[in-house]
């Protein structure tokens, strides 16, 4: 069995051997030296080669412009760099921006960009286009950005390789999303005047990545080549990456397992099949690469609803739950308690000494009858509903095990399944709901990920992944609405512990885990998970390890 | 002739329309908007990006605008934009339109083929060893889940066996063309070609034997038989083309069940056809798209049903169209 | 009367059930020689169609012969095995129907259908046979038998499939012809056609009939001789003119009793297809008895008038009498009724 | 229609004077059927009994194989909910989809059939272009925009399926009419004045009732084979236990623990088979097709 998949995958191979040698020769002519294909494959590590990675769902465009869903990300990181890219502790490292400043004042931040760098077409790529860009998407259609650069009044292009951001109050998170999808840079010859939304090259993009797009064959894959004209000499390895859309988790989990799929991001496979997988000395499961998002699941209470209105009920049920056990069961330990809404990974953030609740069962009960809640003949106290993200088994399943939770403490919970533009519609437009389960990336910042989800501004727009729970709290609104601006980052930190005491005090929305998401992917692949947020980066350091062979 | 193809046109043009109503209103009453979903998608958005997006998808028309246009649109045989895919909805489909129509027919020609080979050998043998086991072989596939065979056949022929591809339409890491591409395609076709057409494998060979089984019974296979016809002849030449056209009315019916078993299929087996597009279209609320594909496969059904009727009058000399 | 072409000896046929075989025919023998037309009488249920099939070796399950012979030209077809008994069906046995509409295959042409009866027995070529179809369709009188034979069953009339039914029997000139009722289902006028034409065959080919019916009427001008059944036994057999002149068994004289016109064929009696509605005969009371309720003695004694404990407890033995037997206890006295 | 009499002289009139339900019982696969189904209707039944306690309890640890702990003989779930007693109060709930969905498409498809085949005209056409609408719809693409609308819950998958699955019945219960609003007894109760409601009920559907009592085991067994899809998609009721819920619960876990989603596949399996062999054995017995062998 195992002999078999080793040859068939070394027949593979020696294709993609022939294909990278005729790759070298064509890159003759623009001044690589040519290898041949016994000295590649003498080498540890090679040049060449194509890498199929999984893609799901598909995505709705390649750009990364107006669309922020993992799919296009993924792809798109690919295509475009960004100013910075992130280490595993997300701090900003040079990609297009060579070097940058803050000035001191917190209302000055300058880029100085790598020359030479040239658009997939053919263009040279310019501070105009990061000026266009900040100017027509990261301020506007964004849906991220819109908040952090609404300060930036003016961007200031001496030279080609020069942008000056002037702001008029400081913002300090700018330097947290400035990677290829967090501020993309898009070519400004390309898009100046045209309706962007509908711009035709958003779904064949031109960035100036590491690999071109090439074709988007829908419902079955996307294609990427290498980029010969690369800015980072001698990168990237692979000739190739193709994109797969397998929609079905067993499918997937097959064509991983028969190495028909080299690369698998963002929990690809069910839980228990990544524990399986992960025994198999052809696979790597690995939970890096994610440091960027930091993402949180999190129990949205709605406080109008007449028994969650009390924050004594509230409190108890996040007492009834056992986060551990939820982590164990359901997440199969690929993720681990949450305290606070920001995460432990944004260290700086994150506040330890906080109003905790453990999992007691005898607590709950208490607060629920101190809230007049009392247990009726049947042992129940009241009925609510709850809403489930419905992004696959794994929320369904925790909905499931809070109804079991929430059973024990007398609480009867009715789980209500539908698909997400239901969701969406019933807790943040209608707010027709009493308590949901959703997930939030934090991003390095609270302000990009966390207080959305607490910012009274919020209500009343119909905004997805904002105030679910309706709170309104005027001290967490000014601490957050200072914490934006303030440059100090040591007085942020304190705003942001203050803010992290009130609204967990409040918990208008329990955090519950810390999610890990995790990639699967070839033994004899390299350089996978380099950075911080591998998985919305390119793969320009990825490269197949041969392991010599007779054929 | 000429007043069938005018009756079947008039068919077509009530069944499209009552595609467009039911459709078109039961799809507005879903709660939540494409705008929605590709707000929530995106992990993040702000109201003012939400509106740009209604408005560019024409969701802040009033409802029955939205109707009357979309079905001015179809009347000059244009389905529409998917806003979300950003591509014309009959270029999406038309994308899509042969890889259903490969899988459905070669899972169509599987079943009939075998089934009806399964049903007649069972009918010839009715009341034997062998007549028990086709039977009970066409129940079981009969009464197991679609996607429960796919999976199965996943696991045993592609991960135990290693025998065929795990899914997909074609090897694309290996830049196939001209026979080897064929070749490649017809390996990926097996397991969900067989997959969708099991179950309908089952019904063919039960509907076969039973339909044989009747025929035997006619007055005229005793004919044949007092005229001195070989018991195999008059299986061939008698009893199968007469047991043959109540498959092909049910072949004609079925139709449509299938292209909704395609959604199964084509989900397990990463098929890139019409039945995955029109479920992933119908939760992301991309309405323009959803009704192309339920418009183009209610078309679809009706042109093979006018060819059911076709070829229900070679098979039967007594049905004349009109 | 020569060798006969057929001859028919104690066969036996009944049902197999579950609680063990039901006689439907008992003891039958009979026999027919070349060019001569048998009459096998009898109301429905009598096992007279049973019999028909059973000379051709096409009882249908659960029906199965029990006992007897059927020699056709000397050779016992019962004993034959279905490959051998296939190249006597069509080929010196045939059998015409009484349902024209449903007896011939609905999607394949009459000529096609003729001529395999041709194909299947004889290694001409489709040309020849097509030419001996076309002759044998003109034949049985089918006007324009080349635009007639590339035509569906449906297209025809009912006398006209019957016609075709006639020449597929005849395709192979058999040496007998076995025709269940088959002017049943025909109006009266096409029926008296039909009739002529198997006469006017049969003598000219010097084919033998056993013709089968529920209507004596229909036959007396035609047969030979007449066989009655009851109840699956043969009750008499007699010369035609003798019967109708003088018949022996209470049960033939109930059926004579039952032709609206007595002896003579019948005239035009009326539109509409004849037969169904007569089946039963109303002169005598009492239906036949069920297979399963079979009286031990003469299985007509209950609506017998002139029963007696003798007819209840034994069954009469065939005994000769006037121009053949007759299976009655009061058979002499008879006459005195 | 005129017969020769060895047709009309088969056992049938002398032999099998037995009841319809003696015939049925006397066909061996028609027997397993109702032994199956039996077997399936006293487990939903005795749920309680043998189960008591709510089957949605994380009562075990989780992906216990059959036979690792004696409490839970099938073994336990992904959540260590014990299968056994998913398997018995999902037999209800299956039963239910199956039985209420079935019944929502013989009101429907009997009500359409009848009006259209008992009036004809302008009404049967109209009725059989809606009918012809439903049919060219694919309908498991329609069950699934239904369900995703109206939001996954056992009333709504019910409801759809059944919306969705009597066209066939329609043609069926219409031809049957048509056969019988032409038969003597239909025409007499209209020469006497009978009222068209009488007549329906009263002298066509009874004697229409065989082939619909044949659909109707069907249409149960395909609402069964409809929910656990419709599950394997993501859309069952997670309030409750169903069949198909729980082989969609389980093919997650299909690769590691196969037994999560083969026990209720099994089950699946088995009820459908059950329902058709039983349909297939009063098709023979009501049709009066006799001993076939």
């Amino acid at each position: 069995m195992m002999g078999r998949d080793r040859q068939v995958a070394g027949g593979i191979r020696r294709r993609m051997v022939v294909a990278a040698a005729m790759m070298m020769t064509a890159a003759a002519a623009v001044g690589v030296l040519p290898l041949s294909a016994g000295n590649a494959a003498a080498q540890e590590a090679r040049k060449g080669g194509t890498l199929s990675i999984i893609l799901q769902p598909e995505p709705v465009t390649l750009t990364p412009s107006t669309n922020m869903a993992q799919p296009t990300q993924v792809v798109a990181g690919n295509i475009f760099d960004g100013l910075v890219a992130y280490d595993f502790d997300l701090k900003p490292k040079p990609a297009l921006a060579e070097r940058w400043e803050v000035a001191p004042d917190g209302l000055t931040i300058t880029f100085h960009l790598r020359s030479g760098v040239k658009w997939h077409d053919g263009k040279p790529f310019s501070a105009a286009d990061v000026k266009w860009s900040l100017e027509n998407i990261w301020k506007t259609i964004h849906p991220r950005n819109k908040s952090l650069f609404e300060n930036v009044t003016q961007v200031d292009t001496p030279d080609d390789s020069t942008v000056i951001l002037r702001l008029s109050k400081p913002s300090l998170p700018i330097l947290s999303v400035l990677n290829g999808v967090g501020a993309p840079i898009l070519p400004k010859h390309l898009y100046e005047g045209t309706d962007i939304l509908n711009n035709p090259y958003n779904n064949k993009p031109v960035g100036t990545g590491p690999f071109v797009f090439k074709e988007w064959k829908r419902g079955e894959y996307v294609e990427l080549a290498r980029n010969p004209d690369y800015w980072e000499a001698g990168k990237p390895y692979l000739d190739r990456l193709l994109f797969r859309i397998i929609p079905d988790a067993a499918a997937r989990a097959a064509a991983i397992e028969k190495g028909e799929i080299q690369y698998a991001p963002y929990n690809p496979v069910p839980f228990r099949d990544a524990e399986r997988l992960s025994k198999l000395p052809r696979l790597k499961v690995d939970t890096r690469g994610y440091e960027w998002l930091s993402p949180l699941l999190y129990l949205d209470f709605n406080v109008e609803n007449q028994y969650l209105k009390d924050v004594r009920v509230r409190r108890a049920i996040a007492h009834a739950i056992d986060r551990a056990a939820l982590a164990k069961i359901v997440w199969f330990g690929y993720a681990k308690p949450a305290i606070s809404p920001v995460p432990s990974s944004l260290v700086t953030f994150h506040n330890t000494k906080l109003p905790q609740y453990p999992f007691d069962v005898k607590k709950a009960e208490a607060l629920l009858d101190e809230a007049g809640f009392k247990r009726d003949a049947n042992g129940v106290r009241f009925t609510l509903t709850h809403d489930f993200l419905p992004y696959g088994d794994d929320y369904r399943r925790t909905g499931e095990f809070l109804k079991q939770a929430l059973k024990r403490v007398g609480i009867e919970v009715t789980i209500r399944s539908q698909d997400s533009a239901a969701f969406i519609k019933r807790v943040y437009v209608d707010r027709d709901f009493d308590f949901a389960i959703s997930y939030n990336n934090a991003f390095p910042d609270p302000q990009i990920g966390v207080v959305r989800a607490f910012w009274s501004g919020w209500l009343g727009t119909g905004t997805p992944w904002t105030n679910g729970s309706g709170y309104r709290n005027a001290r967490a609104d000014a601490l957050i609405q200072e914490a934006g601006v303030e440059g100090d980052p040591a007085k942020r930190i304190a705003e942001f512990n203050e803010f992290q005491d009130i609204v967990l005090g409040d918990v208008p929305s329990l955090p519950l885990l810390e999610l890990n998401f995790f990639s699967v992917y070839s033994a004899d692949l390299q350089g996978i998970v380099e950075q911080g947020d591998q998985v919305y980066s390119s793969l320009k350091n990825a490269r197949f390890v041969d392991a010599p062979k007779a054929n | 002739m000429l007043t069938y193809l005018r009756r079947s046109a008039a068919q077509l043009v009530f069944v499209l329309l009552g595609i467009a109503l039911i459709n078109f209103f039961l799809l507005h009453l879903a709660p939540g908007d494409a705008a929605q979903v590709l707000a929530g998608e995106s992990g993040a958005a702000t109201p003012e990006y939400m509106e740009a997006l209604r408005r560019q998808f024409g969701l802040d028309q009033p409802l029955y605008i939205q109707f009357l246009r979309y079905l001015g649109n179809l009347a000059t045989f244009d389905l529409g934009y998917s806003f979300r895919q950003s591509l014309p909805v009959s270029e999406l489909i038309l994308q899509r339109l042969p890889a259903t129509l490969l899988l459905m027919g070669t899972a169509i020609g599987f079943a009939l083929v075998a089934g009806c080979s399964l049903g007649f050998l069972a009918a010839r043998r009715a009341g034997k060893l062998t007549d028990t086991v086709i039977s009970i072989v066409a129940l079981l596939f009969y009464a197991t889940p679609v996607f429960w065979v796919g999976i199965m056949l996943i696991v045993v022929f592609s991960v135990i066996l290693d025998w065929l591809p795990v899914g997909g339409m074609t090897s694309v890491e290996a830049n196939l063309g001209g026979l080897a591409l064929v070749g490649d395609v017809a390996l990926h076709l097996v397991l969900p070609a067989v997959t969708l057409g099991l179950f309908y494998l089952a019904i063919y060979a039960r509907l076969m034997r039973a339909a044989m089984l009747e025929v035997y019974g006619q007055d005229f296979v005793r004919t044949a038989r007092a005229k001195g016809v070989r018991l195999r002849r008059i299986a061939w030449r008698h009893v199968l083309r007469n047991a043959l056209l109540p498959i092909v009315t049910t072949l004609g019916v079925q139709l449509g069940s299938i292209l909704g078993g395609a959604v199964l299929v084509e989900t397990v087996f990463s098929w890139p056809g019409l039945g995955r597009l029109a479920f992933s279209a119908l939760f992301q609320r991309d309405l323009n798209l959803l009704l192309g594909i339920l418009f183009c496969s209610s078309v679809v059904v009706v042109l093979v049903n006018i060819a059911v009727d076709l070829v229900y009058t070679l098979l039967d000399p007594r049905i004349e169209l009109g | 009367m020569s060798d006969p072409v057929l001859a028919v000896d104690g066969l036996s046929i009944a049902f197999q059930t579950r609680r063990g075989p039901l006689p439907a025919v008992r003891d039958l023998s009979f026999s027919v020689g070349r060019g001569e037309m048998l009459a096998i009488v009898g109301e429905s249920g009598c096992g007279k169609s049973l019999t028909a099939l059973a000379l051709l070796g096409l009882v249908p399950p659960p029906g199965r012969v029990t006992g007897g012979t059927v020699r056709l030209e000397g050779r016992d077809l019962l004993a034959l095995d279905e490959a051998a008994l296939r190249h006597v069906r069509g080929a010196r046995i045939s059998m015409i129907f009484q349902e024209p509409m449903t007896a011939l295959n609905p999607v394949l042409t009459v000529g096609e259908q003729i001529m395999e009866a041709i194909l299947e027995h004889e290694p001409v070529s489709r040309k020849a046979a097509r030419e001996r179809t076309l002759a044998l369709l003109e034949r049985v009188r089918i006007p324009d038998p080349a635009r007639r034979f590339a035509e569906y069953p449906h297209r025809m009339s009912g006398g006209m499939r019957q016609r075709v039914m006639i020449a597929m029997a005849l395709a192979g000139a058999p040496a007998v012809l076995v025709a269940d009722e088959p002017t049943t289902a025909l109006d009266v006028t096409i029926q008296a056609q039909i009739l002529s034409l198997i006469d006017e065959l049969r003598r000219e080919q010097g084919t033998a009939v056993v013709f089968i019916t529920h209507d004596l009427g229909v036959v007396s001008r035609y047969v030979d001789r007449v066989l009655v059944m009851y109840a699956g036994r043969k009750v008499e057999e007699r010369d035609t003119r003798d019967l109708f002149a003088d018949p022996f068994h209470p049960y033939t004289k109930g059926l004579i009793a039952a032709q609206p016109r007595g002896l003579a064929a019948r005239p035009q009696a009326g539109p509409g297809p004849a037969g169904v509605a007569r089946e039963r005969l109303t002169e005598i009371p009492g239906t036949v008895p069920a297979l399963a309720a079979m009286p031990p003695g003469c299985a007509f004694a209950p609506r017998c008038p002139l029963a007696d404990d003798r007819c209840v407890r034994t069954v009469p033995p065939p005994r000769p009498a006037g121009s053949g037997l007759v299976a009655c206890h009061h058979a002499g006295e008879s006459h005195a009724i | 229609m005129a017969r020769t009499d060895t047709a009309s002289l088969p056992p049938t009139r002398t032999d099998f004077r037995d009841r319809a339900v003696g015939r049925l019982l006397r066909r061996p696969s028609a027997l397993v059927g109702l032994i199956l189904l039996a077997g399936i209707l006293a487990m939903a039944a005795f749920a309680d009994v043998a189960f008591p306690g709510d089957p949605l309890d994380m009562a075990g640890s989780p992906l216990l194989r059959p036979g690792d702990a004696a409490e839970f003989p099938l073994g336990t779930d992904m959540m260590g909910r014990d299968l056994a007693s998913g398997i018995f109060h999902g037999a209800r709930v299956s039963l239910l989809i199956g039985g209420v969905a079935a019944l929502v498409s013989l009101v429907i498809g009997i009500g359409i059939g009848a009006l259209s085949g008992y009036y004809g005209g302008r009404v049967d056409r109209a009725l059989m272009r809606v009918t012809e609408l439903f049919q060219t719809i694919p309908p498991f693409l329609f069950t699934l925009a239904l369900v995703a609308i109206l939001q996954p819950s056992i009333a709504t998958i019910t409801t759809a399926i059944g919306i969705t699955s009597w066209s066939g019945l329609a043609r069926l219960v219409r031809a049957e009419v048509l056969r019988l609003r032409n038969s003597e007894l239909a025409q007499a109760s209209i020469i006497l004045g009978a009222s068209d409601a009488r007549i329906i009920f009263l002298h066509i559907l009874p004697n229409a009732l065989a082939p619909v009592i044949v659909s109707a085991s069907i249409l149960v067994a395909t609402a069964i084979l409809t929910e656990s899809s419709l599950s394997f998609l993501g859309l069952g009721d997670p309030n409750v236990v169903s069949w198909g819920g729980m082989v969609g619960a389980g093919r997650e876990t299909i690769r590691t623990d196969p037994h999560v989603a083969a026990i209720p596949g099994v089950a699946i399996v088995i009820a459908v088979l059950a329902l058709n062999l039983l349909g297939d054995g009063l098709n023979d017995v009501l049709n009066g097709k006799g001993e076939r062998r």
